[in-house]
């Protein structure tokens, strides 16, 4: 590869990442907003993958792994949360918690 | 190659932290074992106090940190541990009430994966361990606040802190690539670092270099979350108020230590030469922070709220200090070194948070469903200053003590934090306008802080006491967890001495760590270049810092 | 040093443990019992005196005598102060605040001379009023007060304030202590705060304080700011080398001017003068700043309206702090900085002038007043003068004399009046009781022993001490302020047995609801027969023996004086001023005399012809009610300061209701109005709040990355 | 060349915002194809054209920048589609393309990994979880009717404006960075996975190990969320009402 492959994964990457976001800001099903910040996550392992092609080592794709890790942990924590938000109120609605305000 | 004996050493008060919690997890097959969390939760702090005790030889450090190239061991670690664990000890026997029978295992051990995270959150040196430890300062928080209450805040607060948290995760983790990027380091300081990387390209590299501010800034704007700093503070108040207050107690000041940590060694990536782009960014973050926070606390009227946004205020204080860094001389006292200034703050902070709201727990609301509604509103607390006048009193105290009023340890932490920017107006020419209107403003938020805090003190003991509005919790514990916090308050106004020495040698120390990296890069050159001189590294390595700014 | 050092640091903890003690299970446990644990925290305290007084003295004694074998062996010393070293040296209790690179500020004490003496004043008499109060604190019955645990946590917290004060090592710890009881004083004032009176003169004495304080403050500031200490002896010893420098001793001094005044390199002649002159400039605002303070404290003329107001407290407060101990502080301080005010004339001629002005005032208020403790307290204003007209005559150790001999006599006055108020059932108006001679026979003698006392009567203890500050006032440069002194004499030898006269000579009457008169119980005729005697014999440290004619044997400037001489050295050496020859024998006879005549024209006005006080004070036409009404004071601060100050308020408030005044508002409430901004972005769902983050992040960005 | 290729990332960004604001669900509204059509296919012309101009010379180009516009014309429609399973499966999509991306670029042991961690795993609890939910219809509380919320987008306008400019502030930034002599240099190493296992047993060793705690901690707070015994249904009512908890009185 020349110099420019790692400009392009950078751009993907950030078009990615402001996806995810307009996808968490928008979206109000609980699900979505997290394949969202999954979205977000991918334009920072595709960023980081440019940037180790960039520099020539491994170092990008060692933090991408633990991007990984990270996003499995979230996943996993943020799923069980979800679930138990679900059975308390019956909707997946993120906008249905708003008691607390002000 | 992997040295596994170093780390070991090096690692000790983690390893005996989070074995402790994992032991502590075990417990928790068995009814009667897991009665028994505190006590382990006791045992596994000592242990890490005695590890990190040992730690303050610095001969073994050397040696063993030599190999570590991950870990940045020294006296800044071991401050911030020592810190955490003494808070975080009490944290621990605080929240002793809150977690339901079964819980109570994961309860006391997630508490302690968090305590653990802040510890490696100081001592990582890589990008990467900064960040895992970030996470596990706070995917424990996130569980912890679901766990600690039944009702529907609880759960509403768990929604919002960790949906929010982890698109905050997301925004510093694309912060960090960025640095990376930038740079092409993952390693924070010492030979072949980015903060060697930001000297080499000499202090023009920050103005010129668009992607390493990114870097920064998003760094710091997902650290923001921790911190509860402007932009990103609009979950504190319904977090804290959703959570059990002896775990908001803990809010206030784990996530916030560990954000802070972080933050400071993100912005010392910069070799703290804020001349530039980033100087204006944590000016407006500060001014920002400070007032949104003090105004919106000024709003309210349920006091647990009330404390959550001036906890932002507090960040907006420290952040304050952030800009300031080690000041020019980079010693000296916390007078004039603004990360000393933040440590010893930061210390005297988390302590009269947990005291406040540990008092607030232990004014419970009677007749309510759930066991562990704490008072809330200032109504609630209206006349305890007669009904109960000694946790009023400590209430009292630590309120004081975050208003900064003479006689508690909060007063010097804001004398410190002030002097050490009155301090480098001098310092700094350049920006001693921009410096002094923000002394102003933090000069304007002191005072309606103090405003807000007296309506506390006010509702406590100058309103009459209501009948059946509340009850003591019955939790020995909790009560002597106040009765700790409300004495350290005064306790640090007249002994700061101790913690303030300790604080400073803490920044000094990290400090250093900037200027060896300095040193070494420059040695490095000299090498190549083939210079022999005896008297230079010596010179160097007696004013690191200056020599390398000289060396610009 | 080292057990001098221990023991210092348990004479203001005793009490504080015996108060915090007090404050914590008084109200449950302890009830009426509490003043056990403050006596038994004070008397201990007493025994620690006792002990660092005598260590004191010991060392002192060495110091003389190695100053002899050095006189002898014709070893020349610079000079005096440094003879003593290790009393005026500070020893740090702990390191309190780092100041900068490896400069603290320390918590220190100094145990000096000067320290002894107040020690000595202030430990016994507070003991003694706090075992006078377990007395007064109660009904005849012997049920206590409401408060009464409250009242003794107060008095110990008092004495801890006290003691720090004067044991203070540097100016940080001085200021600490000021301020403390400034606030226990508030405190006990107020004790009787459900009185509107009393909760005002609390007040009142909290307000004029402040003022005085602020000044005190600034003060302490510009020390720090020009010397880079706080502690006395650096602070002292720079003063009197900035004074002596002058162009020939330059060499001399230089090394040691680098080290005062910060300077980095060695200067030369004539920039050392100007950064010498520049130090002298200062001096001058140091002391009058620092003179505010005292101002204040001490009551000294245009800050004196609190005191008198101050006697709503309880009477053994009056005796203790508002006359014996805390507002004598003010003299104090001044004695402390000695060589800080030497080292300026205008201070001293301010002080002194100050201090004249005061006695003569106070005492012919005094002359008109029917409250006996308001007369004892226009009393006390008039013999605070007396200290500070011989404060600004250099007269240090005549004035810190008077001072010691001041604070028995003083206390056992107001300590019978509270006798004779407890036997009245609380009033206090001597025109309306009289001839309690025979019914308080003890209360009544050790009165009179007082009062001779007061009066100056020749052989008691404020004979000695007054006659030593009139006489150096007459020989020194303002001979105006000892005449002012001797006619202030003869009007408090007056006032004081018209008082007596009125209380306890003539016919015997009682107010209404008082059947007869009881002798107060043993708690408090005990104290007051202790103070009596040393009323008596307290001024004899100061007198020195000699053989000779009638009152020839005996001449001022006694052992007293030799010991306090080392602490004054410094700013005798500034003042470059003889030491004041005391052969005037004649004085004595002459203010003996003064004495004698206020005294028999008192009790011929009083008891003989009752009637020529009314005449004197018709014929005297506006003078007499200019007394009366205190020359108007409270009334003339009113009409200066607080009705125009109304009326432009009213003014202000009728012309720009509309204008000002809502601009005021709106600052006032500039924290409301944007809070109630903010608080619409705090709408609960996260997403917004997510949004909130995001819009905020890229604010930044795009001001930090275009800006 | 790089001085233009700001505006193209400019105009990709605001095309691509267009379209993502119109393509956003509206409720019950009509959505307006045509116009998010025509931006589609306009930004991703721009995008190709701008990808091509970035790689220059490079042979072999066309896979690579097919597949960065399949992912992220996938995450467009993940975005915007009103049915969440829909969006699940794009998001599927999303993954495989970028795993493409990272096996052409050199990471093969990282896309691997995603594609297993992302498709095998993480996906599938995903849609369970959503099946789940929408099985029962019969839930609705005082804050949502039925599943509207899937088909109403929030704050369509400031959203698609914060993130949009965040993408083109970072672009920029990439686009206008003077890489001033670094260059492209093959990872040394040869096997990438193997290399990458080295790196991280011994210059990351602690960082693995503390992942493992991390997915441990995750582990037991997940199992301790969901066994918490939360009362069910308990009030579907709020027991305030709404914004009640900051404004029960005056602040005074």
């Amino acid at each position: 590869m020349e110099m420019a492959a790692p400009q392009v994964l950078m751009i993907v990457g950030a078009l990615l990442f402001g996806i995810g976001v307009i996808g968490f800001l928008t979206r109000r099903n609980m699900i979505v907003m997290f394949l969202s910040t999954e979205i977000m996550f991918q334009g920072v392992l595709t960023n980081l993958v440019g940037m180790g092609l960039l520099r020539g080592d491994l170092n990008g794709q060692a933090l991408g792994i633990f991007v990984l890790v990270i996003a499995a942990v979230e996943a996993g924590l943020g799923l069980a949360i979800v679930v138990m938000l679900y059975r308390r109120r019956g909707t997946l609605d993120a906008d249905g918690w708003r008691t607390m305000r002000g | 190659m992997l040295a596994l004996v170093p780390m070991i050493e090096l690692l000790l008060p983690e390893i005996v932290l989070l074995t402790g919690a994992t032991v502590i997890l075990l417990t928790g097959v068995s009814k009667t074992l897991s009665r028994s969390a505190t006590l382990l939760a006791m045992l596994a702090i000592f242990g890490a106090l005695i590890a990190t005790y040992r730690h303050n030889n610095q001969e073994l450090l050397a040696t063993a940190a030599a190999s570590v190239e991950a870990l940045n061991p020294g006296f800044f670690a071991n401050y911030v541990r020592m810190i955490v664990l003494a808070v975080g000890l009490l944290i621990v026997f605080a929240n002793r009430h809150v977690p339901e029978e079964g819980e109570r295992a994961e309860f006391v051990a997630l508490t302690l994966y968090s305590l653990a995270g802040v510890m490696l959150v100081a001592l990582a040196n890589n990008l990467i361990l900064l960040f895992l430890a970030l996470e596990l300062v706070s995917v424990p928080t996130y569980i912890l606040i679901g766990l600690s209450r039944r009702d529907i805040e609880a759960q509403e607060a768990t929604a919002k802190y960790f949906f929010l948290g982890a698109f905050a995760a997301a925004i510093t983790l694309y912060g960090f690539s960025f640095l990376y990027g930038a740079t092409g380091h993952l390693r924070l300081f010492g030979a072949d670092s980015i903060s060697a990387w930001f000297i080499d390209g000499g202090s023009t590299a920050l103005a010129n270099d668009g992607m390493f501010l990114l870097g920064v800034l998003l760094s710091i704007g997902g650290l923001a979350f921790k911190l509860a700093a402007a932009p990103f503070h609009f979950y504190v108040a319904d977090v804290y108020q959703g959570a059990a207050a002896t775990v908001t107690g803990m809010l206030g000041f784990v996530p916030k230590f560990a954000g802070m940590v972080a933050a400071i060694h993100i912005v010392g990536l910069t070799q703290w030469n804020l001349s530039g782009p980033v100087f204006w960014g944590l000016w407006v973050l500060a001014a920002a922070t400070m007032t949104v926070g003090n105004t919106l606390a000024f709003m309210q009227y349920n006091v647990k709220r009330m404390l959550a946004y001036s906890s932002v205020a507090h960040s907006g204080y420290m952040l304050m200090a952030l800009l300031i860094g080690p000041g020019q001389d980079g010693s000296g006292s916390a007078m004039r070194n603004g990360l000393a200034a933040i440590l010893f703050y930061m210390a005297v902070y988390g302590i009269a948070n947990l005291g406040a709201f540990c008092t607030l727990a232990w004014f419970r609301k009677p007749g309510r469903d759930d066991a562990y509604q704490s008072a809330e509103l200032l109504e609630d607390l209206s006349g305890t200053g007669r009904t109960h006048r000694w946790a009023a009193l400590a209430l009292a105290l630590c309120v004081l003590a975050l208003m900064g009023f003479p006689l508690t340890g909060g007063f010097l932490g804001k004398l410190y934090i002030f002097g050490s920017v009155f301090a480098s107006i001098g310092d700094q020419p350049q920006h001693a306008t921009a410096l002094v209107v923000l002394v102003a403003i933090g000069a304007l938020n002191a005072a309606v802080g103090a405003a807000y805090y007296l309506r506390i003190i006010a509702s406590c003991y100058w309103d009459a006491p209501r009948d059946g509005r509340v009850a003591p919790t019955p939790c020995s514990a909790l009560q002597a967890v106040w009765v700790v916090c409300g004495m350290l308050v005064p306790v640090l106004f007249f002994f700061p001495g101790t913690l303030a020495r300790n604080a400073v040698s803490a920044a000094h120390d990290s400090q250093m760590k900037v200027a060896a990296g300095n040193a070494e890069l420059v040695a490095r050159a000299d090498e190549t270049a083939g210079a022999v001189d005896i008297e230079k590294p010596t010179a160097r390595s007696a004013t690191p810092l200056k020599s390398a700014r000289a060396s610009d | 040093m080292e057990t001098l050092r221990s023991t210092a640091i348990w004479i203001p903890l005793l009490p504080l443990i015996g108060s915090l003690l007090v404050g914590a299970i008084g109200l449950r446990w302890l009830k009426d019992r509490s003043h056990w644990l403050v006596i038994g925290g004070v008397a201990l305290a007493l025994v620690a005196v006792l002990s660092v007084v005598s260590t004191v003295v010991g060392e002192a004694g060495r110091a003389h005598n190695v100053d002899a074998v050095a006189a002898n062996e014709g070893i020349e010393l610079a000079h005096t102060s440094e003879h003593d070293s290790k009393l005026s040296e500070s020893f740090t209790i702990y390191k309190w605040m780092n100041m900068g690179a490896g400069s603290w500020l320390d918590v220190s004490f100094r145990v000096d001379q000067l320290t002894s003496v107040m020690l000595l004043v202030v430990v016994p008499i507070g003991f003694l009023i706090v075992c006078y109060s377990v007395g007064y604190m109660r009904d005849h019955h012997g049920h206590p007060e409401r408060g009464y645990e409250r009242f003794f946590a107060f008095l110990g917290l008092f004495l801890f304030s006290m003691t720090v004060l004067v044991l203070a090592g540097n100016f940080l710890v001085l200021f600490v202590g000021w301020e403390l009881v400034g606030l226990s004083s508030f405190l006990l004032i107020g004790f009787y705060y459900q009185k509107p009176e009393a909760a005002k003169a609390a007040r009142k004495a909290f307000i004029v304080n402040r003022v005085g304080d602020f000044g005190f403050a600034l003060g302490i500031w510009l020390i720090y700011l020009t010397f880079g200490t706080l502690d006395y002896q650096t602070v002292f010893d720079s003063v009197s080398l900035a004074m002596r420098f002058d162009g020939d001793n330059y060499a001399a001094i230089v090394p040691q001017l680098q080290g005062l005044l910060g300077t980095e390199r060695v200067p030369d002649v004539t920039a050392a003068s100007a950064l010498v002159l520049q130090v002298q400039d200062r001096i001058t605002w140091i002391a009058l700043l620092l003179f505010c303070g005292a101002m204040g404290k001490s009551a000294q003329l245009p800050l004196h309206v609190w005191l008198p107001d101050a006697m709503e407290g309880p009477t053994p407060v009056s005796a203790l702090i508002h006359a014996a101990t805390m507002v004598t502080a003010g003299v104090y301080l001044v004695a402390r900085c000695s060589v800080i005010f030497a080292a300026s004339p205008v201070a001293m001629w301010f002080v002194g002038s100050i201090g004249a002005a005061t006695a003569l005032f106070a005492a012919t208020i005094a002359l008109t007043q029917y409250d006996m403790k308001r007369i004892l307290a226009y009393s006390t204003l008039s013999q605070l003068g007396y200290m500070f007209l011989a404060l600004g005559v250099g007269a240090f150790d005549s004035a810190v004399f008077h001072l010691y001999t001041h604070a028995f006599f003083k206390a056992c006055l107001f300590l019978g009046a509270g006798s004779v108020m407890h036997a009245m059932d609380g009033v206090i108006d001597v025109t309306k009781f009289g001839g309690l001679k025979k019914d308080l026979p003890i209360t009544y003698r050790t009165f009179l022993i007082s009062s001779l006392a007061l009066a100056g009567v020749p052989l008691l203890s404020a004979f000695w001490s007054k006659d030593e500050i009139i006489h150096a006032a007459l020989a020194g440069n303002m001979p105006l302020l000892g005449w002012i002194g001797l006619l202030t004499a003869l009007l408090t030898a007056f006032y004081t047995f018209r008082m007596v006269a009125m209380a306890f000579w003539g016919p015997k009457m009682l107010p209404a609801g008082v059947e007869h008169a009881h002798e107060s119980g043993r708690w408090m005729t005990v104290p007051l027969m202790i103070l009596a005697v040393g009323a008596v014999f307290a001024g004899y440290v100061g007198v020195h023996f000699k053989s000779g004619g009638f009152l020839g044997f005996l001449e001022p400037h006694g052992t007293f004086h030799h010991f306090l001489e080392p602490v004054f050295a410094g700013a005798k050496v500034v003042l470059a001023a003889a030491p004041i020859a005391h052969e005037g024998h004649a004085l004595m006879y002459w203010s003996s005399a003064i004495a004698f005549l206020g005294i028999t024209n008192a009790w011929y006005f009083y008891t003989k012809r009752p009637t020529i006080p009314g005449a004197i004070a018709l014929a005297s036409g506006p003078i007499y009610p200019l007394f009366k009404n205190k020359y108007y004071v409270d009334e003339i601060y009113d009409a200066i300061f607080v009705q125009p100050l109304r009326k432009l308020g009213r003014f202000f408030f009728g012309s720009d209701r509309y204008g000002i005044n809502s601009l005021l508002f709106v600052i006032g409430n500039l924290p409301r109005v944007l809070g109630f901004g903010l608080r619409t972005g705090q709408q609960g769902a996260m997403q917004g709040y997510a949004l909130g983050m995001i819009l905020g992040l890229v604010a930044l960005l795009w001001f930090v990355l275009q800006g | 060349m790089i001085e233009n290729l700001v505006y193209i990332v400019y105009a990709v960004t605001a095309l691509g915002a267009v379209a993502l604001f119109v393509g956003l669900p509206r409720g019950d509204k009509p959505q307006r194809n045509g116009l998010l059509f025509i931006c589609m296919a306009l930004a991703a012309g721009v995008s190709y054209f701008m990808f091509d101009a970035m790689l220059g010379s490079v042979g072999g180009k066309v896979p690579l920048i097919v597949l960065s516009l399949l992912s992220i014309g996938g995450a467009l429609r993940m975005v915007t589609h009103p049915q969440p399973v829909y969006s699940a499966l794009y998001f599927i999509m999303v993954i495989l393309a970028t795993t493409a991306i990272l096996v052409l670029c050199g990471a093969e042991f990282l896309g691997f990994a995603l594609a297993m961690v992302y498709a095998g795993a993480i996906l599938v609890t995903y849609v369970f979880v959503l099946m789940l939910s929408q099985q029962s219809t019969l839930h609705s509380d005082a804050f949502t009717q039925g599943f509207d919320y899937d088909r109403e987008a929030r704050e369509p306008f400031w959203a698609v404006a914060a993130g949009s400019l965040l993408a083109a502030t970072v672009g920029a930034v990439i686009v206008e960075r003077d890489w001033g002599g670094i260059e492209t240099v093959a990872v040394e190493g040869g096997d990438n996975t193997v290399a990458l296992g080295r790196i991280l047993m011994t210059q990351y060793a602690i960082s693995v190990e503390l992942a493992a705690v991390l997915l441990m901690v995750a582990m037991i707070g997940a199992i301790a969320v969901a066994r918490k015994h939360i009362p069910q249904a308990e009030d579907l009512t709020p027991r305030r009402p709404l914004g009640a908890a900051g404004r029960e009185a005056k602040p005074y």
